[in-house]
């Protein structure tokens, strides 16, 4: 196991240059999640357009994985419709408890497949899935919101 | 018989050992603990020697290790019991696991669908070990509930007659043994669970003497809480298991605070982790829930109904066995149906404790006295019994060398 | 240092085995938890194969020998301690035992000495592991006691300057850490004792990081209760001691209720058995027990106080290295008197998640996060932090190693 | 080990016909002992006259040696001082707790030493004791009351 595939250059990137970490203004929904078993902190506003995804703002703290995953998310799903937010987080998620076998669909994820390697890492899911399951958390509760 | 309990006996070391300068070990106290087999020993010095790290805390290689082993024996536990992996709770036995139901309920705050106040009843039998009524006693005198139970009819089954008067409108909790860790009898559970329900209350089972012992699917029983311990199910000593409900789980709150177990901390504030992490506050039993995956996996492979049917013609060979004296008296079930391996009696007027030393200087290894279920042996007027229970690595020879072991203790002294 | 850690290493089974394709173990995570000697080990597994049956439940010889090797343990934490037999209590884990404690208190009538209500305090630190702090803060939630608290000084000291602001004839309870888990800082007892006792309030200690590490004496320490894990000592997981003076014990009502800790049990009321037995509901952790006395034995033979010494030398090497770097950030004391061995600190901005996941290529154990001590953390302003903990097995060369590790991780980073 | 050096003559005589189980209907203080472990009850009256326990009469139900015991006891110390009584059950604690090490004074014992092969079986000393224990009890409370 190298550790070159967990921090793949593309996560690095992200990591020093996030995309979308600055909390917009305006918002329909914010959360907060939190990493119980390390301390990492999340905020993150979202706004709806009809079916879409109109925005993602965030900031916080967390390692490298943590941040470049909410960092690669934000930026993949903006726009998307939520019946594609669905699949694409579900076949994200798929791809992290796939304990190093499966590769991920780049024309699906994106630069989200850079975070293939975390599967093999048990311990480092949770952070890759932070900024996503507080995504699917924000959706959700802006769906019920209207 | 569908396995050779011979066969079996090899996979447990302790049969190696002889008792009293050279007797075999007739084992017949499975009923306080059981014995373990070699592969569930190994597993735990195996964890020890591998992988010890503390579980959920480390980045490292080893942590990683322990949690995939650790949880893959929830998992292990879950599929076993027919239930979903983060319903399993892993505790340190049976008794804390009920202390934890009980204590937890206590800790609900109003509004929340477990609290108890005055004026509510806790339903209880007359055959509980102290371990499913003391907690609730205490449960009761802590909140001014009530405290009811069902008696037991004179042949040792539950007495269901009152079922209408006790569990009404005003009960919140029935708490019952699955199978009597003295009289052998199996609770009839669907009516109690169907009266329960119908009137919003949970059923609470303390399943100790059967998921060692038969197939126990939680959702099949319709049961809201479950408790066992892994020592008496070849597990290691020191974990066990509560098992209920995800809804039930989200609502209850939390027994033992500390590390591991919460979503948020401040000085003075805290919030919980999702279940099963909620329920497990500290550095877990690792190597001993491990274990007890292990012992599941055991006597998953040789299979639970073969294990009961095992049972189920030995105790019906006891039974019969003991029923032929007129000097022994079986407490409990003269007959087979519903009727598990746990057999109490009493021999003349043999005290249990003579009677139980003198079996022990033959080999034989039986439980004196009220079994932890004092009110029970009480308002049978026995205080003490001789209690010989069995399982999946007892024999017929064990049958017979307790019998003869009891003619002996009879001339011995004297009867 | 009177012993050397590389034999000693030869001990320990998990030091034959590798991490991440052949890298040495260098195990820095001991404050997690401790790795096992073989002769532990063994002991459970002996308890298993030959003696094997339920303490103090049965006539038989099983029962017998069990019953022997288990309280035989209890002597050996009661001599360790300084302490009277009767006096230790098993529990599965330092968690267990401060709840046990803050839950009995919890059930102390009104009269009883430790009874708490609106108007009393619950004296805390800050630097409490949850262990520590839940607990207490759900007994103040109960009872309408306040929970108040020690700051801890910049440099991780407490700040005893407001001691007479915070125990006061109000105050029940003083909990706190002999040594905590994420600075090292060995906190001052005397005078906090004294100002206890002066008031008629109680010192609770959690002692976790100072039983493993250094001689503790509980009649010379002055306090009332103290808490530890026996897997931070070297013992087996899910055992741990509750310690309380025989006349507090004696005033104390039991936490969990069941089997074998009772004097007399009818259906609507029980009575207790004498401390330990009151405090020891249902069939113990009997195997783990065992093993936590011959942990006990194994490092009394190497001898506390030149474990100290070890530990004492290798931490100031290794805090020595660490303040050499201006881009390590070590939290807690910088100097090494009343300092033990765990070490909390930042690199750069690597975060230590990172930090301690690139430590893990190398085949270096750290913990990295909150430590369970996340208000800690926070009022430090570092919510996550990289802890190196040494104990008697470590070694000049697993410091050389965290630190060139430390190294090649800032080059990887590109710090 | 021989089940015999347990259940010695003596014992079984005294199991069969015990001495002074008959509750008077006069005493001092009236105790009544459990032995939570096996269920094993003595209800134990006791009366003093000055330094002297004057009379020691009990019922109960039990195992042999735990009724034995009690006879034992109270036939022997029964009429005693205050200070023999003490310094017999001291004698009788000790060889209890000697694990087969000791056989007993019999000069102060008496038919007492026919107990000792319980103290090779660990489960038993508490039967042995329970009598020993109720009048121990029993003694300091009648000393207090005056
Ligand atoms: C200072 C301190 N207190 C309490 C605990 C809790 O111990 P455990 O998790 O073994 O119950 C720990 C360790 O996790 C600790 O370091
Ligand atoms: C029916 C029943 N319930 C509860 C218990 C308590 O189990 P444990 O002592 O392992 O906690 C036992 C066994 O002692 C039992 O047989």
């Amino acid at each position: 196991m190298n550790l070159d595939n967990l921090y793949q250059e593309v996560i690095l990137d992200h990591y020093k240059n996030p995309l979308n970490k600055t909390l917009s203004e305006n918002f329909d929904v914010q959360v907060h999640h939190i990493n119980p078993s390390c301390g990492d902190e999340i905020t993150l506003n979202l706004t709806l357009d009809g079916q879409t995804i109109k925005e993602i703002t965030w900031d916080g703290v967390g390692c490298s994985i943590s941040q470049a995953s909410v960092s690669i998310a934000s930026d993949l799903l903006m726009g998307k419709s939520l019946s594609e937010v669905e699949s694409i987080s579900e076949e994200f998620i798929e791809l992290m408890q796939s304990k190093g076998k499966k590769t991920g669909d780049e024309a699906v994820l994106e630069d989200a497949v850079a975070l293939a390697g975390v599967s093999q890492y048990p311990a480092r899911i949770k952070c890759a899935l932070l900024g996503w399951m507080a995504i699917k958390d924000a959706t959700l509760q802006a769906v019920e919101k209207r | 018989m569908s396995f050779n309990p011979l066969t079996v006996r090899d996979d447990f070391p302790i049969f190696n050992r002889t008792i009293r300068d050279g007797k075999r070990l007739v084992y017949l106290d499975s009923g306080a603990t059981s014995q373990k087999p070699q592969v569930v020993i190994d597993s735990e010095l195996d964890f020890y020697r591998l992988h010890n790290a503390a579980v959920h805390r480390g980045a490292h290689q080893l942590a990683e290790e322990a949690t995939d082993l650790f949880e893959g024996a929830r998992s292990k536990l879950a599929e076993f019991l027919g239930a979903e992996t983060d319903e399993v709770i892993f505790t340190k036995g049976a008794t804390e696991s009920l202390n934890l139901i009980a204590y937890a309920m206590g800790n609900s705050p109003r509004g929340n669908r477990f609290h108890i106040a005055e004026g509510d009843r806790i339903v209880l039998t007359e055959m509980e070990h102290h371990a499913n009524l003391i907690p609730w006693q205490q449960l009761a005198a802590r909140t001014g509930a009530e405290l009811i139970w069902f008696n037991v009819t004179a042949d040792g089954r539950l007495d269901l007659s009152q079922i209408s008067e006790l569990i009404t409108s005003k009960t919140k909790v029935v708490a019952l043994t699955h199978q009597s860790n003295v009289l052998g009898t199996i609770n009839p559970l669907d009516e109690i669970v169907n009266a329960a329900h119908a009137v919003g209350a949970v059923v609470v089972l303390d399943a100790c003497q059967s998921v060692p012992h038969m197939k126990v699917d939680v959702k099949e029983l319709g049961v809201d809480f479950l408790a066992f311990s892994g020592h008496k199910a070849l597990g290691p000593t020191g974990v066990g298991i509560m098992w209920s409900k995800r809804e039930l789980l989200a609502e209850l709150p939390p027994f033992l605070t500390g590390g591991s177990m919460i979503a948020d901390v401040t000085m003075t504030t805290a919030t919980w982790a999702k279940a099963p992490a909620k329920f497990e506050a500290g550095v877990p039993n690792m190597a001993q829930a491990v274990g007890l995956g292990v012992a599941i996996d055991y006597l998953s492979a040789i299979g639970m109904t073969e294990i009961a049917a095992h049972e189920h013609a030995l105790t019906s060979d006891l039974l019969g066995k003991l029923l032929e004296h007129k000097e022994i008296r079986v407490v409990g079930p003269h007959t087979m149906d519903n009727r598990g391996g746990a057999l109490s009696f009493t021999v003349a007027d043999i005290h249990p404790h003579d009677l139980g030393q003198f079996l022990d200087s033959q080999g034989i290894a039986v439980r004196t006295g009220h079994h932890c279920a004092w009110p029970l042996t009480r308002s049978l007027g026995v205080p003490a019994t001789t209690r010989a229970s069995l399982y999946l690595y007892n024999s017929i020879e064990d049958n017979d060398a307790l019998i003869s072991g009891i003619h002996s203790a009879m001339k011995y002294f004297g009867k």
